[in-house]
């Protein structure tokens, strides 16, 4: 590769990448620029007006049906379970495979299973499987399990890229070192593989923060977010839609710049005390 | 205030209002927990979910599939203290005693059952009534009477080779079976024994010729949620298609002229009502009926009229409008003060008139109801594949 | 000793047991329900073959499979060809690692908004009076609205393509920055061409990116129902969508066999693209 | 620090499935040894170290520490401490905390331990980094903490596994220097793992050289370059040439041998052999003349086949019938006098004395 | 073969950025020629490769091959071939397929390409081998592999990136053997990066000693070792003291200096000293003897700070005021008969022909 000069190769890419992502954000555009509308705007252009009025009647105004609030409340409880879970549920089983043991060949297709099968079926599993034994779904007890289905087999996929990476070099220095197996786990192995942690945590609540058919047919009597944005689709006409599309986005796109902002906080204090 | 008790309701949005619930905590101190959800999930969560819920707002044709399933219980018609003012539609059938029942599941077929702990549905009125009804309407098609460029007199007025690929019916498939019999029975393709309960051949005629339409590119798209239906219509995608009234008055609320149009077949009627959930009893179910009568009571009926349904008892929901208001939306006469929405936003002006005139006109010009058929699972094979085709 | 030899069974359990209760469980239920019976109201456990027998000797079955699979080739295939020049373009011709992050994060935003929203904003931009024909128009370059745009096969695919090409980029991404930018200098050092450096060694080492994408295209495209339906304004069918519709009139035990037999073709399929690559290895 | 103790591995073997990756090895490192195992890749040195430490089960035989039978001991209970290949530092710790981990674990005070920890990276000159990470540290810097995480724990014997591979040559050769100058100061046994031969020589006391899973001779160096036991030893510690055949002749005194080719060459001791037993010996590259005048059976005649330059010395190998390779080294002034080229045939001597009987391999 | 060709670097300068990797380096390599590139880490022996290569762009400066300039041509068109530190072998062909490559990029029929990779693969011993993947090669297998895929070019100029870092010591020094054989074989220049002295003495024609982007000395490996130009190369070269202070006074034919410590040394030369100037000598290890009986100038008194054994010989460190390191070869035999102890103090002692004259470093 020739270091310094750019082949004609780069700027069609260049020019094919920028396409893409005008195409991928295209779409988003349209929504926030439509949320702008003015109060009697629809849902499609042209606009009518550019007001704040759907910001407003989203945030501070009872809808005429359905509770935004509550859906957004549960949404992030679910989420936070199933992020605190999946960082749980797939640390372990990270470590389980780390060591050979009868039937993990099995389970890992298991996972890579709860991956592909589409996630109607797994929601029409869950939903008939509650129904045949009665018990009543929840949003926090069967949904919560179909959100685990989604998000565990790409937590343990991720742990098994970190471990693969892992030098248990670590691990016996500590151990050599008088480090208890606890000690050990606390004081290396948890601290070294901690971003990998968050970055499953974080990816664990964005997937099920936006979960839909999985959680279609498993919610019980109340609404997740996005099955509300989905009832709101079928009775909703006017642009507040767009509003909480425009301000859900700029949600998630808050907690994460804020995740990145605090790392960036970090290595620069870090850094500081360095250099001082 | 006096009443601590909360209940859990859903329904189809169309009906399940916060602003009810609101005025049933200010009035009457019960909670309402509303959550609102599309036609199929509905039916789904009576079924397959008994517990999920207190009140159930659903549909008369799906209560015509559910309350078998044996999670709703009758409500015992001594209890309702506006029983007897209840529009007739929902108890003999007959909106005056010389109409005729109309076809499909009428509310009236599935309106009761024959004891407290009956699942079968009763030939006339008993004291078990399955679902209060709470809205009702009868549809027909709306149009853009700006693109549309010709009077339209006929549900077969949708098949005009002019509208070609701007039409759209509902893709719900015991609805949209019915806006198509009533369009192939317009246009003389077949002449049904009843409609709301065809035969397999008869189906098998009206699905063929959905095909045939659906091939030649009659439809733009098939709509199953509210908005959908206001968004093909505003967009301009299509200019003729099988609406809903609010639908039309959501429209028309952007700044775009649309029409509920009367046909000479007359209408498609749709009703719902309010079930309890059999799981419901002592306080709970005191205060579900306590609900049920505050709901008929007037407020709501009125709240309900207003936007553009009719509500179960016309003479208690009188007295919450004013008459201006009153003969505009159930006489059909001309506003003379300008119309608000229950929002209090102008609906329109002074001197405007309502489609389709008064709720006499309408209602007592029902063609058929939504409903469920015997053949129903040949039906809805045969609709899957009128949709894939 | 045996402490250490238990705690990878302890270790392994949580994850057992979810999976057994909300995988395993769940589809040995629809197994089960797929051989009960039902008529317009209700289902009930019974052993009878007459749903699959139903399933499979509909035409509409058959017909909707097809137009599935269609999804999922053109999908496939569009979506590889996007997410591998996308992939290609971020490891190879972008040099600093942060500027990859940046771009890389930059294709994901827009999966933070919810799918629906997303799905239906494309309805005020390509319907027939939508922001693309008006544009179009105005240019002069149409005279007439493009009606294929919106609620037809183009449109389905078009967000199928946006919403899924990411988890294609992503795999094939990082098996891109996998490779030794050594075998590319010496390939270079053979004589081979750009075109030549892409065949011979940078698509042969990608594969397990390109199959482990492929995976995940696929399952999503199979299993969708709400794109079709949005996008194609109710006028195309996928299996999803028919199952969609069975669940939604009671039909469970269709919808369990249909469900059956989507399973049955998507472990096909994806077993049939094991077969190329060891995803285990690949991580 | 006189904790120094001797160690004992009694044939100590690991067995990996049906795999003999060590093969009942016994070895004694008296007190305050400086040990090294040697031996090609594979042959069972880290196996043989990671045992000592704890870190790997001992399928069978045992091991001791001073009197005390370790065998079945945790790591950090045995006395030993280990420097691991790539050092193993704690990425996520300073340079303080890494050598103050082991006081971190036995719960000593935070302020106690990392005044310890500082004495201990006073001892390697690096404490004017404690508060670095490791990242940010070169590869010898490095191997100062971890060495110095290693001592802080006050063991008896300390065991280095290839401390020097990371190294480059120029600081290869600073840091084993210091390495040994700890040893001595310390006082204790420090068992490393290298597989160049020439590291062995220039830091042991004790050279353990293994082949196969087992020790083919352990002894001090200069014991190991002049009398390597076997071939194999000979081979690996380089400079020796080694010539296999099979006895002709046993006379008083000495025997004589022929190679496959033809050529016989003469033993100056005939200890167990006897006339048809193969038999090994070896000479040092060293102690070959160039030119003629060989005693009978002391000499051969070699195509010269590489030239090499080795600073003080040039190395030209060679070969003759039955003789793949031999290799003579000339003094750097003497070569370039009379200076020899690629396909010379050249006549070499040496005397009996030089040459050295080899056992054969236990391994073998 | 006969298209060896000259390779010429004309004041190539590569710059990454504000910082200087290679430094206008000016060098002539005869066609035919085993070139090496040594010095430390980081001191632009890959980034010099490279620009010869093609991979890398030149910021100024020309190369020349031959009779062409080439600083702008494909890699693939220049007539030099490379081979990649860790060999780039393509992991998903196989051997034949390998080697066969640029004959496929080049459009060689199947059959033609693989009977073609064959004999190469046959004049590297890898023929039998021809099925496998580069993942099922030991470390010195693919090297050959990777040594007979750059050869199938038919290069002029083979340019290879620390070929045996890979390899285990014992395997090394066979390899190397065999590249040199190789070469002169093939009559073709190689040019081999490597930072061990040894390798590039034992190996090449012209050692190129680089540092800091800059080259120290370019010669012969007797002459580099022989006559270091500047005290780094003498340090790097090893088996030299560099002694450094200042000139106290130039006589006729030779001139002393003082090291910081005060002692004086003399310098049997005068060429650009004059009194106050700072200078550089060089004395070879194995040059000095122990014991009294020093000239003037020619001596001092140390203290042993280590010992190590180096089989032939013992290598004594020592310590004196102003002189930090000085080492001393003692032959074994002589060592052991009268062995030091680490503390000693131990007069040493050179003649004044041993002294060799420094000059300052370009780099500096
Ligand atoms: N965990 C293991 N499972 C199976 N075999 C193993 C394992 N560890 C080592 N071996 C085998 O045991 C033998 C000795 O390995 P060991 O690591 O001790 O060699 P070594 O002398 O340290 O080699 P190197 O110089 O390459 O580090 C080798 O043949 C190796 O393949
Ligand atoms: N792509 C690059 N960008 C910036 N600096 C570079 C780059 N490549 C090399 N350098 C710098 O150029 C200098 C020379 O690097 P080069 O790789 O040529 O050294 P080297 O002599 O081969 O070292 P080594 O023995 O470690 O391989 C170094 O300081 C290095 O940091
Ligand atoms: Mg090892
Ligand atoms: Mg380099």
């Amino acid at each position: 590769m020739n270091s310094e000069r750019r082949g004609p190769g780069f700027y069609v890419l260049t020019a094919f990448f920028v396409l893409f992502v005008l195409f991928l954000y295209g779409p988003m555009t349209t929504i926030f620029i439509l949320s702008f509308q003015g109060p009697n705007g629809g849902l499609t252009f042209p606009m009518n007006g550019v007001s704040l009025r759907w910001f407003e009647n989203l945030l501070f105004e009872q809808q005429a049906v359905g509770d935004f609030g509550g859906a957004f409340s549960r949404s992030l409880m679910l989420g936070i379970m199933t992020m605190l879970t999946t960082v749980v549920v797939s640390l372990l089983a990270g470590l389980a495979f780390r060591r050979r043991f009868l039937g993990a060949g099995p389970l890992f297709y298991l996972a890579i299973a709860s991956l592909i099968v589409p996630s109607i079926l797994i929601s029409l599993g869950i939903g008939l499987a509650f129904n045949v034994f009665g018990l009543e779904p929840a949003w926090y007890s069967s949904g919560f399990g179909a959100h685990l289905t989604w998000t565990l087999p790409f937590g343990l996929l991720i742990m098994f890229a970190v471990f693969n990476r892992f030098n248990p070099a670590y691990e016996e220095a500590a151990r050599d070192l008088g480090a208890t197996p606890w000690q050990t786990f606390a004081h290396v192995v948890l601290p070294i593989i901690l971003p990998s942690l968050i970055g499953v945590g974080l990816f664990g609540f964005t997937l099920s923060y936006d979960e839909f058919a999985r959680t279609l047919m498993t919610s019980g009597s109340f609404n997740t977010l996005p099955l509300e944005i989905y009832g709101m689709t079928t009775n909703v006409t006017t642009p507040v839609l767009y509003a909480l599309g425009t301000v859900t986005t700029v949600f998630s796109m808050a907690v994460i710049l804020l995740a990145l902002a605090v790392i960036a906080v970090l290595r620069k204090r870090r850094a500081r005390r360095l250099a001082g | 205030a006096q009443n601590p008790i909360t209940l859990r309701q859903f329904g189809t949005g169309v009906s399940n209002l916060n602003a009810i619930a609101e005025k049933c905590k200010a009035d009457l101190g019960i909670t309402l927990q509303m959550t609102a959800l599309d036609s199929d999930a509905v039916s789904q969560r009576v079924v397959t979910q008994a517990n999920s819920f207190d009140i159930a707002d659903i549909e008369y044709w799906i209560c015509k599939k559910v309350f078998a399933a044996g999670t709703l219980q009758p409500m015992d018609v001594k209890k309702i203290k506006y029983y007897d003012q209840i529009v007739p539609i929902f108890t003999t059938g007959k909106l005056t005693p010389t109409s005729t029942i109309a076809q499909g599941t009428a509310p009236s077929t599935v309106g009761f059952v024959e004891g407290p702990e009956s699942k079968t549905f009763a030939k006339a009125p008993t004291e078990w009534m399955t679902l209060i009804p709470t809205i009702y309407n009868a549809d027909t098609l709306g149009i853009r009477p700006d693109l549309v460029g010709r009077p339209i007199k006929n549900w077969k007025d949708i098949l005009d080779p002019a509208f070609k690929g701007k039409t759209s019916i509902l893709n719900i498939p015991s609805i949209g079976i019915m806006d198509a019999a009533m369009i192939c029975e317009s246009a003389g393709i077949i002449k049904y024994g009843d409609k709301g309960n065809m035969t397999k051949a008869e189906i098998d005629v009206t699905i063929d010729f959905l095909i045939k339409t659906k091939k030649a590119g009659q439809f733009r798209a098939f709509w199953k949620t509210f908005d959908e239906s206001v968004n093909l219509m505003a967009s301009g995608e299509v200019v003729i298609q099988s609406m809903w009234s609010p639908a039309v008055a959501a429209v028309r609320s952007k700044g775009i002229p649309c029409v509920y149009q009367p046909l000479e077949e007359g209408y498609r009627a749709w009703g719902g009502g309010l079930g309890i959930a059999k799981h419901l009893k002592g306080a709970q179910l005191d205060a579900a009926y306590e609900y049920i009568n505050w709901y008929l009571s007037g407020w709501v009926g009125a709240y309900l009229n207003r936007q553009g349904y009719y509500s179960a008892v016309l003479s208690t929901a009188e007295k919450n409008m004013s008459p201006d208001e009153w003969a505009f939306w159930m006489l059909g006469q001309p506003a003379k003060t300008d119309i608000l929405s229950p929002e209090g936003k102008v609906m329109y002006t002074a001197g405007a008139v309502r489609d389709g005139g008064s709720f006499e006109q309408r209602m007592g010009a029902v063609a058929c109801w939504n409903s469920v058929m015997d053949e129903d699972r040949y039906m809805v094979r045969r609709w899957n594949e009128f949709i894939a085709a | 000793m045996t402490l250490s030899r238990i705690a990878p069974y302890l270790q392994a359990t949580p994850l057992t047991a979810i999976l057994a209760a909300f995988l395993v469980l769940p589809i040995a239920t629809i197994v089960m329900v797929s051989f009960w019976d039902y008529d317009s109201i209700q289902i009930f456990p019974a052993f009878v073959f007459t749903n699959y027998e139903e399933s499979l000797t509909s035409p509409v079955t058959w017909s909707t499979y097809l137009n599935t699979l269609k999804y999922t080739v053109i999908v496939w295939a569009v979506t590889l060809l996007i997410g591998f020049w996308v992939a290609y373009y971020l490891a190879f011709h972008i040099r600093s690692a942060t500027m990859q992050m940046v771009l890389f994060l930059v294709c994901t935003i827009p999966f933070l908004t919810s799918n629906i929203i997303r799905m239906i904003s494309w309805i005020p931009f390509l319907g027939r009076n939508g922001l693309l024909n008006q544009t179009l128009m105005t240019m002069g370059l149409i005279d007439r609205p493009l009606e294929f745009l919106l609620f037809s096969d183009f449109a389905v695919v078009l967000a199928m393509v946006h919403l899924y090409t990411l988890f294609m980029v992503t795999p094939i991404f990082n098996t891109l920055m996998r490779i030794d930018r050594a075998l590319i200098e010496a390939a270079r050092d053979a004589g081979a061409n750009g075109f030549q450096i892409l065949t011979n060694v940078i698509i042969p080492l990608a594969k397990p990116g390109i199959a482990i994408g492929s995976i995940f295209v696929v399952t999503l495209v199979m299993g969708d129902f709400i794109t079709v339906r949005f996008m194609s304004g109710g006028q195309s069918a996928s299996v999803g969508l028919m199952m969609a519709n069975q669940i939604a009139l009671l039909q469970y035990p269709a919808a369990a066999a249909n469900a059956v037999i989507l399973l049955v073709l998507v472990l096909l399929l994806v077993g049939a693209i094991l077969r190329i690559v060891n995803i285990r290895k690949e991580l | 620090m006189t904790k120094a103790a001797e160690i004992e591995l009694i044939e100590v073997t690991k067995r990996y499935g049906p795999a003999l990756a060590v093969d009942a090895v016994s070895l004694k490192i008296p007190a305050g040894t400086y040990c090294c195992l040697l031996g090609p890749s594979g042959c069972g040195k880290t196996t043989t170290l990671r045992m000592i430490a704890g870190h790997e089960s001992v399928s069978s035989g045992d091991i001791r520490l001073g009197p005390a039978v370790v065998t079945d001991l945790a790591p950090a209970k045995r006395g030993t401490a280990m420097m691991f290949q790539s050092y193993a530092l704690f990425p996520h710790l300073d340079i303080v905390d890494n050598v103050a981990f082991s006081l971190k674990m036995a719960g000593v005070a935070k302020p106690a331990r990392r005044g310890r920890a500082m004495e201990m990276l006073k001892l390697v000159q690096m404490d004017h980094l404690a508060e670095r990470r490791p990242a940010q540290l070169s590869g010898g810097q490095q191997q100062r903490v971890a060495l110095a995480r290693a001592l802080i724990t006050d063991p008896q014997v300390l065991l280095l596994d290839e401390p020097l591979s990371a190294l480059d040559p120029f600081l290869k050769i600073k840091v084993r220097q210091e390495l040994k100058k700890l040893q001595l100061q310390l006082g204790i046994s420090f068992i490393h793992v290298t597989h160049s031969q020439e590291e062995a020589m220039a830091l042991s006391d004790l050279v353990v050289v293994m082949n196969g899973g087992r020790i083919e001779q352990a002894a001090a160096p200069r014991e190991v370059f002049n009398r390597p036991s076997t071939a194999f030893v000979a081979r690996f510690m380089g400079d020796h040439n080694v010539l296999a055949g099979r006895v002709s002749r046993v006379a008083e005194g000495n025997a004589t041998f022929e190679v496959p080719g033809g050529a016989s060459f003469t033993v100056p001791d005939t200890e167990g052999l006897e006339a048809g037993a193969p038999v090994e010996i070896a000479v040092r590259t060293d102690r070959i003349r160039l030119g003629d005048g060989a005693a009978p059976g002391c000499g051969l005649t070699g195509l010269v086949q590489n030239i090499e330059y080795h600073g003080q010395k040039v190395q030209v190998a060679l070969a003759a019938p039955g003789v793949d390779e031999f290799a003579v080294q000339v003094p750097e002034t003497a070569f370039f006098a009379a200076p020899l080229a690629i396909g010379d045939a050249v006549p070499l001597a040496w005397t009996a004395q030089d040459v050295h009987l080899l056992k054969p391999s236990p391994a073998a």
